[in-house]
């Protein structure tokens, strides 16, 4: 299908563009025009559901010259993976749309920010070459920093000036390494191709298999983050704005270690199967680290921050094991997390509207007074911890039984993750809804209502069906971990 | 008489752009002196000069068709691609720079007329500049221009920091034009040169082994002095000065005028005349384009001054330029690429400047364009994409000059200064979100006075914008144009 | 028998042309750092006539020609800024000029 | 195959009653949540007791029944599994839920979140049984998790009382550590095995014995120790104990905690294999028989003795387990599942009449005015302190005499397990004397019997209570014929025969009546103030006794409080000063040196003049000494 | 000898004069210096065969360009010396600093080279007088160009004067 593809990029392009194009005056056509907007690229998500076959692994379908004298292309397809992300991605800010509150919802260029969001993260999503991946994951630094700067909180200067330093930081090592394997694919073929083929069809020695994949990996890794790499997160998610924290979460994240699995693996496998061990160790001090650091937040946002540094930490180490069962584990949990901490994030954005305070210590009974809300966060912590039945479970079961295989002793520790998250999750939740109403303000306050409630819905309809019939998913992602797993058994079979 | 000119190669269509610009500036001192004339005749004058000029441009090409790369006058004035791109660049940057010229001068009242010639003139003395072969010609032609830019740095003359840039770009300036000519003169007094291709044919008549270290020397001077012109560190530290000083309506023509001729002119030495013996100054070239990048880096990470920020971030993008030029022949052409890219986005900050804080301001804080996003949107949005140029972000011109850039670099095995390069546009991103961060997303309490901004210059800034994400989207055509530069040289 | 070859003058020039330099350091005085300009494109039509002679070639005369125009051209348009500078601040001084700096 | 189906529903039963009164849950009054949750109770236990029929009939043969493939590779499929163990607990389950509920229906009416709690009871029976009936570890394990929240639910259901709400978590996150041991387990199982089903995994085992078989029992141990509240892990039990207490009856007593039992009876067959295994179950088990016997003697608080003394009995429950005698520990386990229930729901009696008072030393001579809980409550006291005929003289004596008849280092066990049993019977006889029978202190008019519906399950249980113990006596090994099945590749230790066993039933039978002996003498007699006798160390022992040895002070100082200074630490100074600092750091120190190096840009034109002149001869300089220029 | 005399006598005076132009205090000597090193350039001028050079430099230099000097100087006042303290920090050290480097250089080049400039072509046999005639022979053939387009140059220069330094009467009737 030409052009189904780079659609998932200029609908939103266009839709934002149509967005400016509106009078200020009626501002109020703004959110439920948004919101049938991002209703196009699902539905197009769900024409491929339907009229495709996306169980494969990935597939270049449309191509652009960009530089011909450098004979670079910009090459778009699609994945099962890819398309999971993207429709992760649609969905996301459709519900992010949804849960807006009215300061957000009537201002063109918060909404034009969210779908200029969509649009790159897509992107990332759909490139088939190294240069539009990098092109689309710089490109989404744009809305990024605007949703932070304008739409942020108290110290929003200091969280999207670090937010942008960190990536920038991390991208540099992403452009070099793109740089240098189109030096080297020009080396070999005459011009500086970049799409994905033309890379896997080249030999790398061992040395510059090495180099690259620590460039690349590198750049992902701050994405994604790991351990010591992941200050900026907790600063960002604190100060962005929900919709931005939702979407910083739920799909930002998932850039990083799908660039990890689409490039980094594939691509310089000699590389990865050198460095897997120490991606391993700090994906597992993450884990723990992350999961500790949480324990001891004031601030509800920063701790369901600090369990995404956690999550993902498993994601990493289901990456780096390298074996099937723990690399399908960690795309699902990819989506899993974006499903979850989305929620999270949502449901906290739902309580400031109304209290205008993140503080733990300012709440404290809730249930009282919003009991579907507290239910709902249950809910939602459950599957972030990863109970069984729900979705966090399928993702992080999966990764601990893959990767135990290769590192017996750090998966073990890792499995204590689940013990801390259940901790921080559960303490923050007694503290937040359990106990006595103590403050004043929160007697009044008012529980869920309709709109809320439709915004939220799918993701825990999501949490419950992934948790209950994993399969579904897993078909989407089979062919993609099947290509990166044979690469890795290849290099492992000839040594 | 035909014969003679013959001999020395008269040829009027290779100069037709100075001849055209220097007779419309004496129309204009002809009308300046002796009649009275509304300023709209003026104004039309200049305005279809100019457009004789870029119609000259395009003769040149006609001619360049027919007799390919030639030299005219006796060796005095070279017709190649690289002239003819510093042609085009430069009729399109006295093009670009009507409008907030005219501005400028118009509200300098009775020196309206002087101050057009004096542009006019200097336009015609960097044509000749890049059109010239023999190294003298060079010096005239660099003098003619860079005398008038002095003096344009100093029109405003009831602000005592205008004249303080005049007096520092014009010694400054005329040390470097000493050092320049001392370095021709030892050039000429070791090795008997002073055309750009006699180099190349000596050198490669003798040997690079034969050469001697007078005539390094004398290059290296020769360097010197245009890499101060272009404001690469460690001769960077008139251009801050001179940039905050002058008029804000004439810097954006100030700053890309003299690099679009100075780079051309080290452009085509790199390429042609010590094309052989280019490894021996790669240390040199490296420290200058290290320094650059690190000092412009260190010094706009601190600026509250805009357009002293620009200054800095000029020193930075001359590193790269640079690192592009002395590398070798691709290197050149994205060098050229990123010339291109980078003028567009400097005309387009410095217009957007001249109309906010007016065309004869001298100081430009930050503070400034605080609310700018409030108060008009379209500035600010083209601010930003002019900005994100500069930074590199992709889907802007800057990205694609950047990444070709690199990857030229990269191929000539120059790792480090790949890697160096990288880091500062880590440290670029911090000081060019910054201003944008205060236009856009930093409130303002008291209300904003509205812009006056006339459609002229919605039109010149909103091309200029289309056409720096218009260069990122579809870079082809210019990377192509950029690559036919130095075709002769691959 | 010392003969006076053309290196000779070289370094007179080349001694010369770093006076000028070190006088532009030296003095505060724009005028006179102005002077020293003057000394310095002085040695480089000297070292014009040297190549001349040396090489038997008038070009390098006709290269002093244009020198000196140059400087002639200069020495108009350094001394209006001075003058126009003096009139605000009554003096030639550099050194009271550093208001744009950092 | 229709059989099989029933399975599922027997499984999907309760889980229904719960998502149906989740949502219709505003529009039901307490006699509507009754009528429902009570008829599918009802339906439950019939749909349980035919397919118990059913299998009874088979002869035990395992019914399967594989749901939906819930993952591709590994094949991991949602399967259920029934045979005579799980038989009997599923019955087990349905029936006391049963009961239960019924008891429930009383003393949780004029509650307002009345719907609440039998919504989260029937969540609780839907994850016990799908823990039970469950065909593989995966499917185990879900039960096994949900269980868990569901009793977090549960015992948090006074969500506004701080002490529930905390005591929920303790459950939940001690729960969690066993769950995180189980984890590993599953990982080293799914790497050795790459399978989860039970079946494939025993045969496999069988046949090949996995040589870090005794990790993953180790492992596996540490799951069952957090879901059955064995030594390190066991002290969320008691303060559990803020739940309703019909949950806790259930929960604490009947099912939930026997879970870990019933788990490690369910891998009997690769556990026989593992002697480290088994040591350090009994080993275990015994100690916190102990330990929890010695910590129930001095509590104040009515549920926290019953508490206690189920922590103890299940350790008696392991100690069989160690010992190899299997059906000993389910026969325990049903027994003590009938008579703990009993005691609780008749504290729970107790608790209501005394309007939420819960200390027994308030209490006293409720005897008469409580006639029918009291003795129910006696039958209860005297089946768990090892009575004959009552069930626990029967099933106890049968884990003493295993161990005995392991010989070599189980005498030493033998002998401390009957001062185990000995111990209970003490504290047992206290608990019932000090409530039913002790002169009052407090005014009791307006003590009455409990209504119907609260006496009516206890009576019901009491009939159980005395006569369940027959199901396996040694003279009729019934349950060991319905587990005969499950356990038929396993080594089964047996009881010794003839005179020993008689001598070791009377020894035991001694240790009970001496231990209820004991109790009268010094609670009612006041033996010790009438001799005047002079126990040493008394006041000490009491303390170490109702602080259970200080292991939960321990617990909460090293961990606790130890986990949330050492993140706080970490938290600050490696979060905040390293990490980020070093970041932050980074930035000011560019900053900072850009400032200073910008006081080079003096604005001086001399300065520059300076610049371009020393520059320009340092590169002239970096020229010449550039390599192949003066060479 | 002679020669050497004729290269030393004015090598000296160019060098004092330039020495007096930087050190001198009061702006007319400067002015004088810069007056005595033109002059004595000229002369040296002559003795390479550069008579029409000499010439134009005593006329244009000496001549026109010292008048618009002193006539500066005279405006805007002579009796001002400057301050000799160094008020520049660090100033004097960057100097010193300049100079040792630049002598190192030269000792470098003269240990390596001696005093040597290193020139390619040997001294040519050919003496050029540098006539009149010659030059105008040259000039206006081959350099016909530059030489026309220095004219620009000279309008530069006085429009650039115009612009900066000549006051309209209606802007001092603003002041």
């Amino acid at each position: 299908m030409i052009g189904l593809t780079y659609s998932f990029v200029l609908i939103p392009l266009v839709s934002t563009i149509f967005i400016f194009c509106i009078p200020k005056r009626r501002a109020e056509l703004f959110r439920p025009l948004t919101i049938f907007l991002s209703l196009i690229p699902l539905g197009l998500c769900l024409y491929i559901f339907l009229n495709q076959n996306l169980k494969t692994s990935f597939n270049v379908v449309d191509k652009f010259s960009w530089i011909s004298a450098y004979g670079i292309n910009l090459t778009f397809g699609l994945s099962g993976m890819s398309f999971l992300l993207i429709t992760l991605n649609c969905l996301l800010v459709l519900l992010s749309i949804l849960s807006l509150n009215e300061n957000h919802g009537h201002s063109k260029g918060f909404l034009g920010s969210l779908m200029l969001l969509q649009a790159s993260v897509n992107g990332v999503f759909l490139a088939g070459d190294l240069i539009s991946l990098f092109i689309f994951f710089e490109a989404l630094l744009i809305p990024m920093y605007f949703l932070m700067g304008i739409w942020g909180g108290e110290n929003r200067r200091y969280a999207t000036i670090k937010f942008i330093l960190f990536t920038v930081f991390g991208s540099i090592f992403i452009l070099a390494g793109t740089i240098y394997t189109g030096v080297l694919s020009y080396l070999s073929s005459g011009s500086f191709a970049l799409d994905f083929e033309t890379i896997s069809s080249l030999s790398f020695t061992s040395s510059q298999s090495k180099i690259l994949f620590l460039l690349f990996t590198f750049g992902f890794l701050i994405k994604v983050p790991i351990f010591p790499l992941h200050t900026w997160l907790p600063d960002a998610h604190v100060e962005a704005p929900t919709a931005g924290s939702i979407l910083l979460a739920g799909v930002l994240l998932k850039v990083g270690a799908y660039g990890i699995l689409r490039v980094s693996i594939p691509f310089f496998t000699e590389g990865f199967i050198e460095y897997q061990f120490l991606i391993a160790i700090l994906s597992v001090i993450g884990i723990i680290y992350g999961a500790i650091v949480a324990i001891v937040q004031i601030d509800i946002k920063k701790l369901i921050a600090y369990s995404s540094i956690s999550h993902m930490g498993f994601v990493m180490l289901g990456i780096s094991a390298g074996r099937f069962l723990s690399l399908e584990g960690a795309v699902i949990q990819m989506i899993n997390h974006g499903i979850t901490s989305g929620a999270l994030f949502m449901l906290v954005g739902f309580i400031y509207d109304r209290r205008h305070t993140r503080r733990i210590s300012d709440f404290g009974g809730l249930k009282q007074s919003m009991p579907i809300y507290a239910g709902v966060f249950l809910f939602t912590s459950f599957a972030s911890i990863g109970l069984p039945g729900l979705n966090g479970f399928v993702g992080e079961f999966m990764i601990l039984m893959g990767s135990f295989p290769t590192f017996q002793f750090l998966s073990s520790i890792a499995a204590f993750g689940v013990v801390l998250a259940a901790i921080y999750m559960l303490w923050a939740y007694q503290r937040m809804f359990n106990g006595k109403l103590i403050h004043e303000e929160n007697k009044e306050i008012h529980d869920l209502n309709s709109k809320e409630l439709v915004a939220v819905a799918p993701l825990l309809l999501l949490m419950l069906f992934i948790g209950i019939y994993p399969s579904f998913i897993e078909s989407y992602v089979l062919q993609d971990v099947s290509v990166i797993y044979e690469s890795i058994n290849n290099i492992l079979g000839e040594s | 008489m035909s014969q003679i000119s013959e001999a020395i190669g008269f040829n009027l269509i290779v100069i037709s752009p100075t001849v055209t610009l220097v007779i419309t500036a004496l129309i204009l001192l002809f009308f300046t002196i002796t009649i009275e004339t509304k300023m709209i005749v003026k104004k039309v004058i200049t305005f279809s000069g100019i457009l004789v000029t870029l119609f000259c441009v395009f003769l040149k090409f006609g001619l360049f068709s027919q007799n390919g790369v030639s030299s005219y006058f006796t060796q005095k004035i070279l017709l190649d691609e690289f002239s003819l791109f510093g042609n085009v660049l430069i009729g399109l940057i006295l093009f670009l720079n009507f409008i907030p010229i005219w501005g400028t001068s118009y509200e300098l009242n009775e020196k309206t007329s002087e101050a057009i010639i004096l542009i006019l003139m200097s336009a015609s003395g960097f044509f000749l500049m890049v059109d010239a072969e023999n190294l003298i010609m060079l010096f005239i032609g660099l003098e003619i221009g860079s005398i008038s830019l002095y003096a344009l740095a100093g029109l405003n003359r009831i602000d005592k920091l205008s004249n303080e840039a005049s007096l520092k770009y014009f010694l400054l300036g005329s040390l470097a034009s000493c050092i320049f000519i001392y370095g021709v003169a030892l050039v000429y007094v070791s090795y008997s040169l002073m055309s750009v291709y006699d180099f190349a044919l000596a050198i490669a008549y003798t040997g690079p082994d034969l050469i001697p270290l007078t005539t390094f020397i004398g290059v290296l001077l020769i360097f010197v002095g245009l890499l101060f012109k272009i404001a690469a560190a460690p001769f960077q530290s008139w251009a801050p000065d001179v940039y905050q000083g002058s008029p804000t309506g004439y810097v954006g023509y100030m700053a890309s005028i003299v690099k679009v001729a100075s780079f051309i002119v080290i452009a085509r030495i790199c390429m042609v005349s010590v094309r052989f013996i280019l490894e021996d100054f790669e240390t040199f070239f490296f420290t200058v384009i290290f320094l650059s990048v690190l000092i412009g880096s260190f010094f706009a990470s601190i600026q509250t001054d805009l357009k002293r920020l620009i200054a800095y971030s000029g020193v930075v993008q001359s590193g790269f330029i640079l690192s592009g030029i002395t590398s070798g022949v691709n290197g050149t052409s994205s060098s050229m690429f990123y010339l291109f890219a980078y003028i567009l986005q400097l005309i387009g900050i410095f217009t957007i400047f001249s109309i906010i804080s007016g065309k004869l301001s001298s100081n430009f804080e930050m503070d400034n364009i605080r609310g700018l996003m409030k108060n008009n949107r379209f500035l600010a949005i083209s601010f930003c994409v002019f900005m994100f140029g500069l930074a590199g972000i992709p889907l802007t011109s800057g990205f694609v000059s950047k990444f070709i850039l690199l990857t030229n670099l990269w191929a000539y095995e120059k790792y480090f200064l790949v890697s160096i390069l990288l880091l500062s546009t880590v440290v670029g991103f911090y000081f060019y979100l910054r201003p944008i961060w205060i236009a856009t997303i930093e409130k303002v309490d008291e209300p904003i006075e509205m812009l006056l901004i006339q459609k002229s210059e919605y039109l010149l800034i909103g091309s200029l914008a289309s056409l720096t994400i218009l260069f990122g989207l579809l870079p082809n055509t210019l990377i192509n144009i950029s690559r036919w530069v130095v075709q002769n040289y691959l | 028998m010392i003969e006076v070859t053309s290196d000779w003058y070289l370094t007179l020039s080349a001694i010369l042309f770093s006076i000028g330099f070190l006088g532009m350091m030296f003095r505060k005085n724009a005028l006179i750092m102005f002077m020293c300009i003057e000394l310095m494109l002085n040695a480089v039509n000297l070292t014009f006539i040297t190549a001349s002679r040396h090489l038997g070639l008038i070009d390098g005369q006709i290269a002093v020609f244009f020198v000196l125009v140059v400087a002639a051209a200069e020495v108009v348009v350094g001394l209006a800024i001075i003058v126009s500078i003096f009139k605000k601040q009554e003096s030639a001084s550099v050194d009271m000029l550093s208001s744009s700096k950092g | 195959m229709i059989l099989e189906i029933l399975i599922l529903g027997v499984v999907a039963l309760p889980l229904l009653t719960s998502i149906f009164l989740k949502i219709s849950g505003k529009f039901l009054n307490e006699l509507l949540t009754n009528f429902i949750t009570i008829n599918a109770a009802l339906l439950s236990v019939g749909l349980s007791s035919f397919m118990f029929g059913y299998i009874f009939l088979e002869k035990f043969k395992p019914l399967k029944f594989e749901l939906f493939e819930w993952y591709p590779s590994p094949q991991i499929i949602i399967e259920f599994y029934l045979d005579g163990l799980s038989g009997v607990m599923m019955v087990l389950i349905s029936g006391l839920s049963l009961v239960i509920q019924l008891f429930s229906t009383s003393y949780m009416s004029k509650d307002e979140k009345y719907t609440k709690y039998f919504e989260y009871f029937n969540f609780f029976v839907f994850s016990m049984l799908l823990l039970v009936l469950s065909g593989n570890f995966l499917v185990m394990f879900f039960g096994w998790e949900l269980v868990g929240l569901s009793s977090y639910l549960l015992i948090s259901f006074w969500y506004e009382k701080k002490s529930a709400a905390k005591a929920g978590n303790k459950a939940f996150i001690l729960n969690r550590i066993g769950d995180f041991g189980f984890l590993i387990g599953l990982m080293m199982i799914l790497n050795h095995f790459h399978t989860f089903n039970f079946i494939a995994i025993f045969n496999s085992s069988l046949i090949s014995q996995p040589k870090n078989l005794d990790l993953i029992i180790l492992f596996l141990l540490l799951g069952a120790f957090g879901k059955s509240a064995q030594f390190p892990l066991f002290s969320w039990l008691p303060d559990a104990m803020e739940g309703p207490t019909p949950a806790s009856a259930l929960i604490h007593a009947a099912t939930m905690v026997t879970a870990g039992v019933f788990m490690l009876v369910r891998i009997s067959p690769m556990l026989q294999f593992s002697e480290i295994g088994s040591l350090v179950i009994i080993g275990f088990g015994l100690f916190t028989a102990l330990i929890a016997a010695f910590a129930a003697i001095n509590q104040e608080d009515i549920k926290k003795v019953l508490a206690y003394s189920t922590i103890s009995q299940l350790g008696f429950m392991f100690i069989a387990i160690g010992a190899g005698a299997y059906v000993a520990a389910i026969f325990h386990l049903v027994t003590h599942a009938f008579f703990k229930a009993l005691l609780f729901l008749g504290a729970g009696a107790v608790i209501h009449e005394m309007h939420h008072e819960q200390n027994i030393h308030k209490m006293g001579g409720l005897r008469k005015k409580m006639p029918i809980t009291s003795a129910m409550m006696g039958i209860g006291t005297l089946a768990i302190s090892g009575i004959p005929p009552l069930a626990g003289f029967w099933s106890k004596d049968e884990i003493l005499a295993s161990v005995f008849s392991k010989g070599g280092i189980y005498y030493g066990f033998w002998a401390l397990s009957l001062l185990a049993a000995f111990m209970t019977a003490f504290y047992m006889g206290r608990h019932w004397l000090l409530i039913f029978i002790k002169e009052p202190k407090i005014d009791l008019d307006n003590v009455h019997e409990a209504p119907k519906n609260m006496t009516r399950p206890l009576i019901i249980l009491g009939m159980f209570t005395i006569f369940i113990g027959f199901i396996n006596t040694p003279f009729f090994h019934g349950l060991e014929k319905v587990l005969e099945e499950t356990l038929h590749h396993v080594e089964v230790t047996h009881l010794p025969e003839g005179l020993t066993l008689a001598i070791l039933a009377i020894l035991s039978i001694g240790a009970g009546f001496t231990g209820l002996a004991f109790a009268y003498l010094i609670y009612i007699f006041d033996v010790i103030s009438y001799f005047k006798v002079r126990i040493p160390f008394l006041i000490e022992i009491k303390k170490l006794s109702k602080n259970v040895i200080y292991i939960n002070d321990f617990g909460n100082a090293v961990f606790v409080k130890g986990l949330k200074s050492a993140s706080r630490r970490i938290a600050v100074n490696i979060e905040g000063m390293t990490i980020d600092g070093l970041a932050n750091g980074i930035s000011n120190y560019f900053l900072k040196s850009s400032t200073r190096m910008s006081y080079v840009q003096t604005g001086l034109v001399r300065s520059y003049v300076v610049y371009f002149g020393l520059f320009t001869l340092i590169l002239i300089f970096i020229f010449l000494i550039s390599p192949g220029v003066l060479a | 000898m002679t020669e050497i005399l004729l290269f030393a006598i004015p090598a000296f005076f160019i060098i004092l004069g330039a020495l007096i132009v930087v050190f001198a205090k009061n702006p007319v000597h400067n002015a004088m210096g810069l007056v005595l090193t033109l002059t004595s350039l000229a002369i040296v001028y002559i003795t390479l065969n550069a008579t029409f050079v000499a010439m134009v430099q005593m006329l244009v230099y000496a001549g026109a360009v010292m008048t618009l000097f002193l006539f500066v100087i005279m405006m805007i006042g002579v009796d001002k010396p400057d301050q000799s303290k160094e008020s520049i920090k660090g100033q004097s050290l960057l100097i010193s600093g300049t100079l040792i480097i630049l002598v190192a250089i030269v000792l470098f080049v003269i240990l390596e080279n001696g005093l040597n400039w290193a020139l390619f072509f040997p001294e040519s046999e050919n003496i050029i007088d540098g006539t009149p005639s010659l030059i105008a022979g040259v000039m206006f053939t081959s350099w016909v160009l530059p030489f026309e387009i220095i004219s620009i140059l000279l309008i530069v220069a006085t429009t650039a004067a115009l612009a900066l330094a000549y006051e309209f009467k209606k802007s001092d009737s603003n002041d």
